[in-house]
């Protein structure tokens, strides 16, 4: 079994994000994952609103 | 004097908080003066496990801004909560849910099926949804575990200060950051960088007394740049928020949004507005009441815009 | 002979009247004592369902003043009483009162009602006016002051049967009165009483058709009296509200009202005059009636001439037909009669002419007023003269006095009136009262003595809790002991026991020791509705030291064990939960003080007619400085224009005198060429500033009094203006007082009616022209027997005894000719050779052809309109108007000459348009109401009132017109908005807006309202 | 939900419905027990946020009543009632509460029948929808 290096979280950047590179014994990559645990939901509660107010909602999609 | 311990975390945010910090400008410099930042993931290197390394305590201040939507929110607020001497709920959706605690007015269930499956940008026949363990060939992954509730900080973690604001203005967390440096802290538990009146004590703009016959959305007029919003059917959240930001909305001829919260010792600030303009509706029989609440396009949006963690109602997820 | 004066007043009757003139002297320094002949207070108007012009619900607004007689430190009920006999004069008389036993302690009944429940015998219940039955020991009706049961003796079975022969039969009573209330020993008594003054509102009866038997009244079942109908429309009469007809209970779908029953009927009745109420009476049924019959209904009003003349009932006359679709019909009804399923057929004269025949499911007969069934009796007790009909006669020009000095009249003993004009009548009897014991206000009433009060600030709450028996009533539903010690348990309670009665005066005494033995500084009672009995527990408190807001209820009986009998453990565990909240809630409230503020003993009145000199007179008379603004330079107002009254008393010599008393009187300065620049301050302290003939002023006064009258339309109808044949009423009555040449060889002469008045842009009635017009009408006719006069009217509004008026000019030959508003006369200018002949055309409506008259003089009665300064004036004073300008008051029953504003009274025409008489009550009215301010060094404000803290206001304005009482205004300075505390009610609205939680009603906190709902929800 | 016994919380105003409740007991009119009244001097004085607090903290419905617009023993306090409570209502269904468990009534000194008779009803129409769902969230516990 090789190693497993976890980046938590990447930074930097706007949002959240973490990677899981597994290595093999010859410390190679084998496999590297990328997760993004962030889920706000603005498709969602977006629905409804008056239009008006989006442009103002969705700003906070990203404040970067 | 030895430098303090500073981290700053996002929790469910957009990052706007922290580019307000950044918006002090030069005076950033000044706080790297008297401050090491152990943790700000949108600006510098440093990882979970060096938080995770250290004494109980080692954190000075911790800047927390971002609602608690995910398990992972919630875990590190929690860690760094442990580390800290002084936690600070910073910017409306740590104090009070903020815009993405809209998300309360729908189900959990409904969100992730919209984002995931419905977008028409998404393709994923086999309607696959995120879960929080996931088998590899190498080993087991995990995500978060995505909540029903978006909550505010004080709803997983003790805080010990709030800054309101969507976000906090520069100048006032200036003023928070000097109170810090110099030890002039309020009592625990205190709103700081916002003030004690409304927005209304700020607003430079003529008010008389207040009667409104019909509400109007913000394209609907051009309304007068001197006279009280509300008064001209403009749903200002203004009276029952607090003052602090210095009126930029209404500076811009658009009513206040509500970002900064309620008053001090309002417990539901929607529920107060409503009780607010209610009284100041010009109308009398219930058919005029009811055509006027018509003009209001979205009465529990408007009023629970930044505060729908601390709503009394909870919300769909009921 | 020279008797020293008693400041005590007696009051006759305990009606609505009766009521108003005690509280309005008690309020002023008089001990009063309310006289009644039945076992409760309340009179006519405690029946009534709803009241007109605003169908607001009857009892809501006289039970305050109810409760508020029954605790009154100055007033003393006696009940089940009548005048026997008087003696002495104005300023000391000797009455003599026969009261009758009600063999029940007033004392100790608590009112739970099970004697009632047990007794046997069931008799017609007079109340609902026999429509059901009650037992011979009974309340009167639910809301009763006394609330105290009284055995009815002619239908007692111990007391008709038993008590003579020494017989214990019955007495189930006795038996099952739990609180030993039931007294069989009571005598008869008779008792002197000394006062300085009486007051007689004795009240009306209402007109019994059983002898009309052509309306078939007690023989058809469903014929009823409007009283009966009012008893039926009733939440609380016999049928619930559920309008039923008598005879199979169903729901009337057509229902007719037949007027004049038993007014302006000499043949039948031999009432001649108009009851004045019955035609707004009836709308109001209708409209009502409506509301309570699910689905359709058909309303038909049959009537003579359609006389809703009060302020605003023109309007309601309006919603009435167009609304709510009341037909009205206008036709004289001779006779009833029943057709099948008991239904009443009714044969008319339509307005075309033709007899047709209807059918109804139920007919009411909108009886009218008579004198009070024994006020021939106390009238000859009084010795105090009636007129023919048997109401007061009273002398000229003094509506209130009666034949006899020291006696004043008020309300329905003075003839038939409406609810606003009785209320009226009394504050104006009770000014009449105050002026003859001016010198000896403030020596018979109580004070007392009071313990300093303990501190309790900053101290853990030590709670009391009495958790009442009532008798059985909680106990035998609610378990008490549990209830007991469950409080024993809350959080800040360090004593709690239970009680028999919590409400008895040996409780009371336990209170008082606990309080001081085991230093309590809060105490809840746990027993029966805190709307009566709060006032009584707050003494308690005081009496031993301890603030008396420092006490809650725990409403257990009405809320709970009454109403939740058939559940004994549903009742216990919400008793607890009641208990709870009201010691959750009594560990927050805080002490309160009213506060003492300093009244400047004057006041303004502005206007000097005859409304306004009255009350400036009734004021200066009981030692008040008056300031008396005119803006003219002669004092008269209106009133100067006018020659003779209809019951030819000289008005002229009337307003001479009055104006030199006025003027001799040293009391009163009076500002011709005056006007108003600003006015300040609140009641008690106001400073009003301005200009007159004499220069600048500034004025400090307690009071303020709107007199400033109204003024005459011009019309631009009839040709006026444009034929100098056409005038106006009052130009009229000058040309015949002048002797005028016009008038000396006019051979026609045409009155038209309601010119600018009833109009789709004017839409009241200016009430007194159909009577100035009928005065014009004989006058002419008694000076030129052989002239023609005619009088085109929509209805003919002689209410009253002016009804004799109408009745007199009929028989001495005056025409009357209806026209309808949208069918009026027409006038115009014929040329007929060399001559302009005047011609008017208007439609018969007998034989519905036109009419044609060749006038030599056209007489308009022109509306009255509201005054032209009425607007600057109410935004000077802070008072609100109606949309037609007139002033508007406080309420319309109950403070019918009051503003909202504390302090700001009004009266005259400025108020609505009214006859002299009117007027003069109405300025006598408002400085009896003055004196309640005036009567005392200071005025006590404050208590559970709202204020606002201004370091937490934030500018915003939301509250300040939110306040019906003007109290909050905005300190534009600091820009922070402020109470009043002296105007504040503490209804707490202002509170409930404040974003900011600046404002706060003490003890109605929202602090004290979550810990209420969280006490409520755990 | 058989044996389901709605906690019902009412505000009452002192004048008009406080005393219909009063009269309602003087006439010994059965009604269910579920309810149980605050007194307020007006109906005018109740804050939306009275009525979701009691929401929050375990009422299933709330009733506001008042006197008959027209009839406020203070003039005018219960037009404020009359224009919060139904903004408030459409507040309450954006957040998914049934908004037939708050209701606002009119009900003067002399309905006590009347009064009775909307307990009465109130409380079936609570019982049929049964329990509000709350979450009891409170700081340190359970989050999700």
């Amino acid at each position: 079994m090789g190693r497993r290096i976890t980046i938590d979280p990447i930074t930097r950047l706007e949002g959240h994000g973490k990677i899981e590179i597994f290595l093999d014994d010859a410390g190679a990559v084998e496999n590297v994952y990328f997760q993004i645990p962030e889920l706000r939901g603005f498709e969602k509660f977006c629905e409804g609103r008056p239009v008006e107010e989006l442009p103002r909602i969705v700003s906070r999609i990203c404040g970067v | 004097m030895a430098k303090l311990n500073l981290a700053l975390y996002w929790a469910s945010s957009c990052g706007g908080c922290d580019v307000a910090v950044l918006d002090v400008n030069e005076k950033i410099l000044d706080i790297a003066a008297v401050a090491d930042i152990v943790l700000w993931p949108v600006a510098v290197d440093g990882k979970y496990a060096d938080i995770e390394a250290m004494e109980p305590g080692t954190i000075d201040v911790c800047l927390f801004n971002g609602a608690v939507r995910n398990s992972e929110n919630e875990h590190i607020a929690m860690l760094l909560r442990e580390k800290s001497k002084v936690m600070v709920a910073f910017g409306s959706c740590a104090v009070s849910g903020g815009i993405p605690a809209l998300a309360n007015f729908k189900e959990r269930d409904e969100v992730l099926k919209r984002v995931f499956m419905e977008t028409p940008s998404t393709v994923n026949p086999e309607g696959v949804l995120p879960l929080t363990r996931c088998e590899v060939p190498e080993g087991t992954l995990s995500l978060p575990e995505f909540y029903k509730y978006v909550h505010c900080l004080d709803q997983v973690v003790e805080v010990d200060y709030y800054v309101p604001g969507c976000p906090p203005t520069p100048q006032r967390i200036w003023d928070v950051v000097q109170a810090i440096v110099s030890g002039n802290l309020p009592p625990r538990g205190a709103t700081v960088g916002a003030t004690e009146k409304s927005l209304c004590d700020e607003c430079k703009r003529i008010k008389q007394n207040k009667k409104v016959k019909r509400f109007y959305r913000v394209h609907e007029i051009i309304p007068d740049p001197e006279r009280c919003l509300l008064e001209q059917g403009l749903l200002c959240m203004g009276p029952v928020t607090r003052g602090g930001c210095g009126a930029q909305c209404i500076s811009a001829n658009m009513p206040c949004r509500g970002c900064y919260g309620p008053l001090p010792g309002v417990i539901d600030q929607g529920a107060k507005y409503i009780s607010s303009i209610g009284s100041i509706m010009d109308v009398q029989s219930p058919e005029e009441v009811e055509s006027l609440l018509e003009t209001i396009a979205d009465p529990a949006g408007t009023f629970y815009r930044f505060g729908m963690s601390t709503a009394l109602l909870r919300g769909a997820n009921r | 002979m020279t008797h020293h004066k008693i400041g005590s007043v007696m009051v006759i009757g305990g009606g609505v009247a009766g009521i108003q003139s005690a509280l309005d002297l008690a309020d002023s320094g008089y001990y009063v004592y309310l006289v009644e002949s039945s076992p409760a207070i309340g009179g006519v108007m405690a029946q009534l369902d709803k009241t007109f012009p605003t169908n607001d619900c009857s009892m809501c607004i006289l039970s305050p003043k109810l409760v508020e007689s029954g605790r009154h430190g100055n007033i003393e009920l006696i009940t089940n009483a009548g005048v026997e006999g008087l003696e002495g004069e104005a300023g000391n008389f000797t009455v003599k009162l026969r009261i009758k036993p009600r063999y029940v302690n007033i004392e100790k009944c608590v009112g739970c009602g099970v004697c009632a429940e047990k007794c046997p015998v069931k008799v017609p219940n007079e109340f609902n006016e026999n429509l059901n039955e009650r037992k011979a020991i009974y309340v009167k009706y639910a809301q009763a002051v006394p609330s105290a049961y009284a055995i009815d003796e002619r239908y007692c079975l111990y007391l008709t049967k038993g008590k003579e022969k020494g017989k214990d039969i019955c007495k189930l009573c006795v038996k099952h009165c739990k609180s030993d209330a039931i007294d069989f020993d009571q005598q008869e008594e008779l008792r002197e009483i000394n006062v300085g003054a009486i007051i007689v509102g004795s009240g009306l009866s209402p007109f019994n058709p059983k002898d009309m038997r052509n309306y078939g009244f007690g023989v058809f079942p469903n014929v009823m009296t409007s009283l009966q109908f009012e008893r039926l429309l009733s939440a609380s009469g016999p049928t619930g509200g559920h309008v039923a007809r008598p005879s199979d209970g169903k729901t009337p779908r057509r229902i007719a009202w037949i007027q004049c029953v038993g007014s302006r009927d000499v043949a039948k009745s031999g009432n001649a005059y108009c009851s004045s109420v019955c035609c707004t009476y009836a709308l109001k049924e209708a409209i009502v009636a409506m509301e309570h019959v699910h689905g359709r209904l058909d309303a038909t009003i049959f009537y003579m001439d359609m006389r809703t003349f009060g302020k605003d009932f023109e309007g309601y006359l309006e919603r009435a037909k167009y609304e709510f679709g009341v037909r009205l019909v206008r036709s004289r009804i001779y006779e009833l009669n029943e057709g099948p399923d008991n239904n009443i057929l009714i044969r008319y004269a339509s307005p075309e002419g033709d007899i047709k025949l209807e059918e109804f499911d139920l007919a009411v007969l909108s009886v009218g007023m008579k004198p009070g069934q024994d006020n021939e009796k106390l009238a000859a007790a009084l010795g105090v003269k009636l007129n023919k009909f048997g109401f007061c006669q009273y002398p000229n020009f003094n509506p209130v006095s009666t034949s006899r000095d020291g006696i004043f009249a008020c309300g329905a003993f003075q003839g038939p009136m409406s609810i606003p004009r009785s209320v009226v009548q009394a504050s104006a009897a009770a000014g009449g009262a105050m002026s003859v014991l001016a010198d000896v206000r403030n020596t018979m009433v109580q004070k007392q003595e009071k313990p300093p009060e303990k501190d309790v600030a900053g101290k853990e709450p030590r709670i009391g809790v009495f958790v009442c028996r009532c008798g059985i009533n909680i106990g035998s539903v609610v378990e008490v002991p549990a209830v007991v010690e469950y409080a024993g348990k809350l959080p800040g309670v360090v004593h709690a026991e239970e009680c028999l009665f919590a409400c008895s005066q040996d409780n009371q005494g336990n209170i008082k020791e606990l309080i001081n033995e085991k230093d309590l500084n809060r105490i809840v009672v746990a027993s029966c509705t805190p709307r009566t009995h709060e006032p009584m527990f707050r003494q308690t408190l005081r009496d031993a030291g301890l603030n008396p807001y420092l006490f809650e209820m725990a409403n257990i009986r009405e809320h709970c064990s009454w109403v939740h009998s058939d559940n004994s453990e549903l009742a216990t565990q919400k008793a607890k939960s009641l208990v709870k909240r009201a010691v959750a809630r009594v560990a927050l409230q805080e002490p309160l003080y009213e506060i003492s503020l300093g009244v400047t003993q004057s006041a303004l009145v502005v206007g000097g007619g005859v409304a306004g000199m009255n009350c400036a007179l009734d004021l200066a008379r009981q030692g008040i400085k008056v300031y008396l603004l005119e803006k003219d330079v002669v004092l008269g107002g209106l009133t100067r224009r006018i020659n003779y009254t209809m019951d030819r008393r000289n008005i002229r010599d009337y307003l001479r005198s009055m104006i030199e008393e006025v003027q001799g009187n040293p009391l009163i300065e009076i500002y011709y060429g005056a006007k108003i620049n600003n006015v300040y301050g609140y009641v008690g302290n106001f400073i009003t500033t301005g200009t007159s003939l004499k220069g600048d002023f500034e004025i400090n006064h307690g009071v303020a009094v709107i007199a400033i009258g109204g003024r005459e339309y011009k019309p631009v109808e009839y040709l006026y203006g444009k034929d100098p044949r056409v005038m106006t009423s009052l130009d009229l009555e000058e040309a015949i007082a002048g002797n005028s040449q016009m008038v000396e060889d006019a051979r026609n002469i045409v009155m038209i009616q309601c010119v600018g008045s009833r109009e789709p842009d004017r839409p009241y009635c200016s009430r007194v022209c159909c009577s100035e017009s009928v005065k014009n009408a004989i006058k002419l006719k008694e000076m030129k027997p052989e002239l023609n006069v005619f009088v085109l009217c929509r209805d003919m509004r002689t209410y009253g005894f002016f009804e004799g008026l109408y009745q007199r000019a009929r028989k001495m030959g005056v025409i009357f000719i209806k026209f309808t508003q949208d069918n009026k006369p027409r006038v115009e200018q014929v040329q007929e050779g060399a001559k302009t002949v005047l011609r008017v055309t208007t439609t018969e409506n007998v034989l519905n052809l036109p009419m044609v008259i060749d006038a030599d003089i056209v007489a308009l009665s022109p509306a009255i309109l509201a005054p032209e300064d009425g607007e600057e004036m109410a935004k000077l004073f802070k008072v609100p108007r109606n949309e037609e300008g007139f002033f508007l008051e406080a309420h319309v029953k109950l403070r019918p000459v009051d503003f909202n504003t504390d302090g700001v009274f009004m009266c005259g025409i400025a108020h609505a348009p009214k006859l002299i008489d009117e007027s003069i009550a109405q300025g006598k009215a408002a400085a009896a109401r003055a004196m309640t301010v005036l009567s005392s060094d200071n005025l006590v404000a404050g208590g559970a009132v709202s204020a606002i803290n201004k370091e937490r206001c934030s500018g915003c304005r939301i509250c300040v017109d939110l306040c019906p009482y003007s109290a909050i205004s905005f300190n534009e300075e600091f820009k922070y908005a402020e109470i009043n505390q002296v105007l504040c009610k503490g209804c707490g609205v202002c509170t409930a807006a404040c974003p900011t939680k600046a404002c706060s009603t003490r003890n109605f906190s929202d602090e004290i309202i979550m810990a209420e709902i969280e006490a409520l929800c755990n | 939900m058989e044996n389901f016994e709605p906690k019902i919380i009412g505000f009452l105003c002192n004048w008009c419905s406080y005393a219909g409740a009063d009269l309602a007991g003087v006439g010994r009119m059965q009604y269910p027990s579920n309810l149980r009244v605050i007194r307020v001097m007006c109906s005018g004085r109740v804050d939306p946020t009275f009525v979701f607090k009691a929401l929050s903290e375990g009422a299933d419905g709330v009733l506001i009543a008042g006197c008959h617009p027209g009839d406020c023993h203070y003039t005018d306090g219960n037009y404020n009632t009359l224009k919060r409570i139904p903004l408030m209502l459409k507040v309450l269904e954006q957040f998914g509460v049934e908004k037939e468990r708050v209701r606002m009534e009119w009900i003067s000194a002399a309905e006590g029948s009347i009064f009775a008779g909307v307990v009465k009803e109130f409380t079936e129409t609570v019982r049929k929808l049964g329990p509000y769902k709350r979450n009891g969230l409170e700081r340190g516990g359970k989050v999700g």
